[in-house]
């Protein structure tokens, strides 16, 4: 249902799009408020995109810089596809939130902060100089509309005689100036107390806390009603999206709808096999509940364990899907190399984080392109495909599926910590559309015949999948290299020549499926930026913004990195210059130059976090006017 | 949704070459792994089990060849990893009999861990470590089980580790059934093997092979005619400790300790430990001993048939799951708790 | 040509701050680890060692960050292989001081393997496992101690695993000295860890750690003040073991198990088992002895110091070859035993 | 010395090169007898190069195809770079050994085969058909001059009365036939009977077996005397190699003395933690007898925790090393990572061998090189360079060493199975040329100052090397990103890019040392072949050979793949077209593409055995001649 609002406000100032963002200790319930903000956006009809920030300590000492949690969310009216570079609203729960952030906020920005906990010993915990206080300094106030609210005592207040705790009263604070945040963007407060309702009285079964949390919000909603400290409020209209039924998603919520999907369209379960990393680890959350739906779920005692028992799942009958993030990857190359080689579907799913090493796990980058594609010792080629956005995580994942079993071939699809914690507005699929997964066991064999386990498909090259218990098949795989057509092990020379290129001429094979790339911008010109996983939005944006500044810049983002989409030659040639943004120091950039000798550009940010539009923009602009 | 074939055609009657696949058999001449080969072939034939329904799995090594060998499903992986992949074909197809042969370099040293921890969780599957106490294939370096001091090609002034007792290290990841016998004894590797096959949990059972070319008679003072009644004791369960050429000697409790003491004058059988299958104090101490200061245990030494397989219990969340779960489709999934319309 | 620097400035009287790092302490308020950290600076302040010969070393996890903590030397390593690393810092420098200090995920899940080889060789290091039965840093999931039936993030329907006994696994893996302690607990700690760092070979101290976060409590029946006395059971080399509120329990051996009994009406203290840290026997048997149905043993469960450490038996091993080889030459060895010469 | 031939037979035919190959089954003693015939034709100075080609079983069934056991040796009165392709004389001691072998011996060439092996049984077991017996095929006759000797009889009758089992005394035919080779060929039997009086004699303390295998040795020589059985004899006379002394050295043995190099130059003791793996072990093996040249080695319980602990060694201050092949550099690949973010020195070998996965263990490939370069997840650049042949493993090894320790950064180095078993003579070097590696552990710190961990080297951008036991240098090194100078844990995301940026500008730096790369043929002109690793001889004799038959063909081998030698764009700029060989799909090939954008071309050929010249030298014709 589209919702539409009613207060009895003077009406608020239409605009397109709002950038807000929550920040406060990782206690303060940050991404709670952030959350349900933009639940309610999305409700709303907004397209939205999220941003939550977090530290890597669970619980970093209060008041600290780097403890610091953050959630930022974009609301439009429009097609948007990043949280947004720069921040419209910034609501600071505390100093240290306020003084890593506020440089982020636009000139003229509103920041509301929670004043009561700027005091002497807060402030000098974050490392503000003695005797100042940001919420007193002019130069701020004539940037920024910076409003001090006392949240901390007008929450006590509030919630005075509930049967609470100072400490649970307390934890209300965060409702407190989401309300104040409702109000100021004109947004229904009927969802949040919804789910407060759910949660806390329902599922927790502390109505006591559901009211209380109710209370806070009302009271800052109505505090923002009140106070007048606020020069204006803003609407934003519900966006012009596709009709259809809509709900919030996230990159790992999106796997896990796939992986489920996955099971249900092929009519044969599925076993995550998995180890617990930042930022993977949520994925293995969610599928462990759904035992339900042909999906069964395995802690392993680690990354090698794991994509092991994926594997031999694969062989009995079962679909086999690992996850992990970098670190986790590097431990299971050695057994990707042996699912490669005994041709078996396999799903590695791997959200990047910042490395090289642990680097900073709870930040973003691309980096493990090359692990990916190149990074086991042989020739050991296997399909590899990256989401684009958090909602895109599930057709790729879904697609990988698909591909693996069709051509018996491990995938690895990549994911990153950006898409993977992001949200987006996804319209929800109708199954009954999504093709069915066709999977053919080999048949029972002959008596006395020989089964031959390395036969193919002459189209896919698919050998066959034959499973322990149907008689007649009884075959060994091993990981020596194995002769063709009877899989035996065989040293002979030309036979391991063959069965090389076979097994990377099977990886080409899917290039079949694979549809045109969509162009955004024209069909060709000057300027192609070209770009693969979750620099998709910035990239997007960055091109209608240089398209609307008269440059002539298209851009072309790829799924399917091996293969490489069958048109993209053809593309790549239509243009002048094709430039390559990525988060890491340019390995789709390598990949493409080496396949098709264009003397394509990196731009090349490797600071934990997604592009910001601004900066892509500025350096497409460096680079186009030097040429120009 | 499971994948498995069943099939309505009574069981055949296997002879144990039914299980010999056709491929030649690799190992060097006087390998001990060419008896274990043949006692597996013979155990799976009488299991009452389809031929189809076998998966050996193994790592990489000269034991790990094993797979190979046996024409049923197989799996040859990666050094190591053969527990985990087990672990995989167990809990995709809990009704397939899974087995894992590898050597001792393959399941302690780079496979320590997925060993110790397919034990703790009580996998349903089979494992039999042919352990040579060196590494065959790599062309004999020392390996987890080797002698202290051992010369081998990687120390040729003797290796300095203080090697793993199998037993114990079962033991102490919490195995709930544990046995050991010898290449060259079938018939007790007949017994011990059915038993291992047939126990509803993870079985460790560890197989004194001998391997010809690196380390030829490492075993002799527990595989030979006049060495094995002296330095082995045969358990039975309930049964006194009796061992020795003229079945003279036995074990005895003291305090916390065991000793070994000579029947007759004064001691009888009665003052003798009697084996108990169930007792895991028992077992510890059983596994303890090492040759020469005792004879070495030979036959069953643990066997606790008490406990869930983690498969029975996966099976039976899988069936919670799906009550509590019940008429949650996946279209709810995907729906989740909160959508919106957009109108056309 | 060794590297170490040697000092003839006499060792400093040290305080426990002077252990401590500039660096910010970042675990959550209320968790274990900070006490552990207090106790080891405690006790590395007056162990009769510069600050400079100390090295921690630790994988990943909440635990992990300890190094960073210290104001000594450091590595925080990657997950699991805290045991690997310690082995090639005591290798090159057998004069350091290296303690290993990590979570049950590190030591026990993904790094099990290097523990126990590290055990086994004897590796003269004294590793540290803070055991708080869960995974910390990634937010809660189960880990290979977790109880069974727990649930956690990646068990909603509780976990099947059947959890590892640290104690068992390492006595398992041949260890020489087995100790457990409590974070709250100063003075056993200290005293534990202090002989911990004494023994020459690889100490093994499992530390009973409260999350505060994701797993407050798991030990509260053995931590509290009125739970402790009844559920424990502190050791004493060559005293009975006795424990209780009211110290009117014991432990009695009955044939190959242990039973708990109450002193008084009938049972005196005689008949009571008498802790000997040299036997493994009891050290196997006490290590078995779990909550709820005995209390749990606290201190030092076993120690075997007559075993040389690896690093030991590397060095003597290093001077017989240079004894051996004496005079032998790099040129001698470009040589080789067939050379000839090409006239110009 | 140089020897001269002394007997007293009828002048043998001048030659330049041959190639000889012995097979027989694995206990027939082939690589003994290969490796004396090496051995002794070194000795008389010619130049050789040699290639053991086993089984990967121990001890295959005997008379088996697979479980043939070969030895090829090429010698030389000029420069050779290869054992060669075509064999002009093979030794068979059974039918399964001329079953396999035949093939490769050129038309007119000497098959001298063990016809008394060549029973019914035997025959059928390596399965040729019934009836059917090589030595009396008409049609190979007229192809080869094949002679069969009743070896097995014609031993055990030279041998009769020995004190010794019929076992024993059949085991001496390896020397009977060698004996025959030896008088064919031209070969003194000093240096073999002296090598057999040493080792059956003095070693094994079996005079009996000694006198037994040289009475063995003479008699086959004395046949080849007196049998009349071969047209004619041939000699190879001494090469004109450079002045100096020599001996045979294998890659895994230059290795070995490499290392021990390291430690004497550097002063450092050096920790050698490996895993055995063919083809690597051998590595392992012989350092563990060098303890009393600061040698250490540590067997360690797999692949990862011997890479831990060599970096544990390189932080308390010895040069950690660790040893392996593909599969073991799979399961490194995460520590290898932590090694890159600690900029510690560390070397890390890598025997490469055919894969994927486990593959084909003993034979030969050249297919780790992306792992090297690009196989962690992350940005983690890293040292990397490869060995041409046996005797470069020992210099690049040196050389990987020093720009380790130089720079602070892991380096790969990647050999073969191919030279780490084949040998060539070693020009031995004069230890007082080479340079000392300079190593400067950090200097105690002043009291109070904190140690700056990362605090670069201008130049090199080295941090310092700082020891524990060192008072004042307290410090905690760890995987998470570090900051800039001081080394603590850092998520700044300037900081982090900053890292990043210096990591890999840090591998690049090392290119300063890289001197001008040697071309063969000339600086410019029509085609070059670009190489890297074992395929130098092969590529360097098929230049020759193409500039022989007037092609405008030269040839550059890199030993630098991180860094690429600065030079290597002008080079390449030279010529109109580039041809890069590899034993795999194209790795190399990829790296040049998307560096230099030239149009290179590869010729591929994955076999898991070294380029045959032959067929090299084809395919560039091909190559060359469709584009002529
Ligand atoms: C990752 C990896 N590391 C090392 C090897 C080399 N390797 C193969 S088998 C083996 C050890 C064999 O010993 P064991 O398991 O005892 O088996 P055995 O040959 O004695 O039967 C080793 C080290 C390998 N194949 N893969
Ligand atoms: C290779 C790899 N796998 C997984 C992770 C993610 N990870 C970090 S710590 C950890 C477990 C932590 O548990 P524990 O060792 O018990 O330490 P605690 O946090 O409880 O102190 C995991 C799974 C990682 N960093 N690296
Ligand atoms: S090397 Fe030893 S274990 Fe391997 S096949 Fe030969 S005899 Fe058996
Ligand atoms: S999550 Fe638990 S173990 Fe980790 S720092 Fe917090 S309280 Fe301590
Ligand atoms: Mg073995
Ligand atoms: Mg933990």
């Amino acid at each position: 249902m589209t919702t539409t609002h009613e207060t009895h406000q003077p009406e608020p100032t239409e605009i397109d799009s709002v950038v807000i963002r929550f920040c406060g200790d990782s206690g303060d319930g940050m991404q709670l408020a952030g959350g349900q903000f933009a639940a309610t956006s999305a409700i709303l009809g907004n397209d939205i995109a999220t941003f939550p920030d977090f530290p890597a300590e669970i619980r970093a000492p209060r008041g600290t810089t780097f403890g610091v949690s953050g959630f930022q969310l974009q609301f439009s009216s429009t097609d948007i596809n990043t949280p947004g570079d720069m921040v419209n609203a910034l609501i600071a729960m505390n100093p240290a939130g306020l003084k890593v952030n506020i440089d982020d906020v636009v000139a003229g920005g509103i920041v509301i902060a929670n004043a009561d906990e700027f005091t002497e010993v807060n402030l000098r915990k974050c490392g503000y100089p003695e005797g100042y206080n940001p919420l007193e300094d002019a130069k701020l106030a004539s940037q920024y509309q910076i409003v001090g609210v006392p949240m901390s005592r007008l929450t006590r207040e509030a919630l005075e005689g509930a049967d609470m705790t100072v400490k649970e009263i307390d934890r209300c604070r965060n409702m407190f100036a989401l309300g104040i945040a409702y109000w100021l963007f004109d947004r229904d407060l009927g969802p949040t107390i919804d789910h407060i309702n759910e949660y806390y009285g329902r599922i927790k079964n502390r109505p006591e806390v559901a009211e209380a949390n109710v209370k806070a919000l009302k009271a800052g909603y109505y505090f923002g009603e009140n106070a007048e400290l606020f020069p204006a409020r803003y609407h934003v209209s519900p966006a012009k999206l596709e009709p259809g039924v809509y709900r919030q998603i996230s990159g790992n919520q999106a796997v896990v709808k796939a992986l489920a999907t996955v099971a249900n369209k092929s009519g044969v379960n599925l076993l995550y096999a998995s180890y617990p990393i930042t930022p993977a680890s949520d994925i293995l959350h969610d599928l462990s509940g759904l035992k339900h739906l042909g999906v069964r779920t395995f802690q392993a005692e680690d990354e090698i364990a794991a994509i092991c028992a994926a594997v031999g799942a694969s062989f009995a009958g079962q679909i086999g899907v690992t996850g992990t993030s970098g670190p986790g990857l590097a431990l299971k190359t050695e057994a990707l190399g042996m699912a490669i080689i005994y041709e078996l579907p396999l799903i590695v799913i791997d959200v990047q984080r910042a490395g090289p090493s642990t680097g900073m796990p709870t930040k973003t980058e691309q980096a493990d392109l090359f692990q990916a594609l190149w990074g086991r010792p042989g020739e050991s080629p296997c399909l590899v495909l990256a989401a684009r956005s958090p909602a895109d995580c599930f057709d790729t994942t879904l697609e990988a599926a698909r591909l693996s079993i069709k051509h018996m071939c491990p995938a690895v699809v990549l994911s990153d910590g950006y898409i993977a914690n992001g949200a987006e507005p996804w319209k929800i699929p109708d199954l009954s559309e999504i093709e069915p997964i066709e999977v053919s066991f080999a048949k029972p064999g002959d008596n006395g015949e020989v089964f031959m386990g390395y036969k193919r498909d002459p189209e896919t090259l698919a050998r066959p999948w034959a499973l322990p218990g149907t008689p007649g098949l009884e075959h060994r795989i091993g990981s020596l290299e194995k002769q063709d057509l009877t899989g035996n092990v065989s040293y002979d020379p030309m036979n391991h020549e063959k069965m090389v290129k076979i097994r990377a001429e099977k990886v080409q094979r899917a290039a079949a499926d694979i549809g045109p790339t969509p162009i955004r911008g024209s069909e060709s010109g000057e300027t192609l930026l070209l770009g693969w996983g979750s620099t998709y939005g910035a990239i997007a944006t960055a091109t209608d913004r240089l398209r609307g500044m008269g440059k002539d810049v298209s851009s072309a983002h790829i799924r399917h990195i091996a293969p490489l989409p069958p048109d993209l030659g053809d593309i790549l040639a239509r243009f002048d210059r094709v430039i390559i943004p990525e988060i890491n120091m340019g390995q789709l950039l390598t990949l493409i130059r080496a396949r098709y000798l264009v003397d394509a550009k990196g731009i090349n940010h490797i600071r934990g976090r997604a592009f910001k539009v601004d900066d892509l923009v500025r350096s497409v602009l460096d680079i186009i006017e030097s040429k120009e | 949704m499971t994948a498995t074939q069943t099939n309505d055609v009574p069981l055949p009657t296997y002879k144990p070459k039914d299980f010999a696949s056709d491929q030649e058999v690799r190992w060097c001449p006087g390998c001990g792994d060419y008896a274990v080969l043949k006692g597996v072939q013979k155990a799976a034939a009488k299991l009452g089990r389809r031929k189809e329904d076998f998966v050996f799995i193994s790592g990489i090594g000269c034991a790990a060849r094993f797979p190979y060998y046996m024409n049923t499903y197989g799996m040859h992986t990666i050094h190591g990893r053969a527990p985990a992949v087990a672990t995989g074909v167990k809990l995709a197809n809990p009704d397939l009999t899974v087995c894992v042969v590898s050597g001792d370099g393959d399941l302690l040293s780079i496979g320590g861990n997925h060993t110790m921890h397919a034990i703790r969780r009580n996998m349903d599957i089979t494992i039999l470590l042919l352990n040579n106490r060196i590494y065959g294939l790599t062309k004999g370096q020392y390996s987890p089980t080797s002698e202290p001091g051992k010369k081998t090609k990687s120390t040729p002034l003797g290796s300095l580790d203080f090697p793993i007792n199998p037993l114990g290290l079962a033991l102490g990841a919490g195995c709930k059934f544990i046995a050991r016998t010898l290449d060259v004894d079938l018939k007790l590797f007949d017994e011990v093997y059915t038993r291992g096959l047939k126990f509803e949990g993870c079985a460790f059972i560890e197989v004194y092979q001998d391997c010809n070319i690196f380390n030829h008679g490492t075993y002799f003072y527990a595989s030979q005619k006049d060495t094995k009644p002296e330095n082995t004791v045969m358990l039975r369960h309930g049964e006194p400790m009796i061992f020795g050429k003229n079945m003279d000697k036995g074990l005895r409790r003291k305090c916390e300790r065991i000793e070994v003491v000579e029947l007759g004058g004064g001691v009888t059988e009665d003052e003798l430990l009697v084996h108990d299958e169930t007792n895991p104090l028992l077992a510890h101490m059983l596994a303890e001993m090492t040759y020469p200061e005792f004879p070495e245990p030979m036959g069953v030494i643990y066997a606790n048939p008490d406990v869930p397989s983690y498969d029975e219990l996966f099976a039976e969340q899988i069936d919670q799951a799906e009550r509590i779960n019940e008429g949650k489709t996946l279209e709810d999934l995907l729906l989740g708790e909160k959508t919106w319309r957009v109108e056309g």
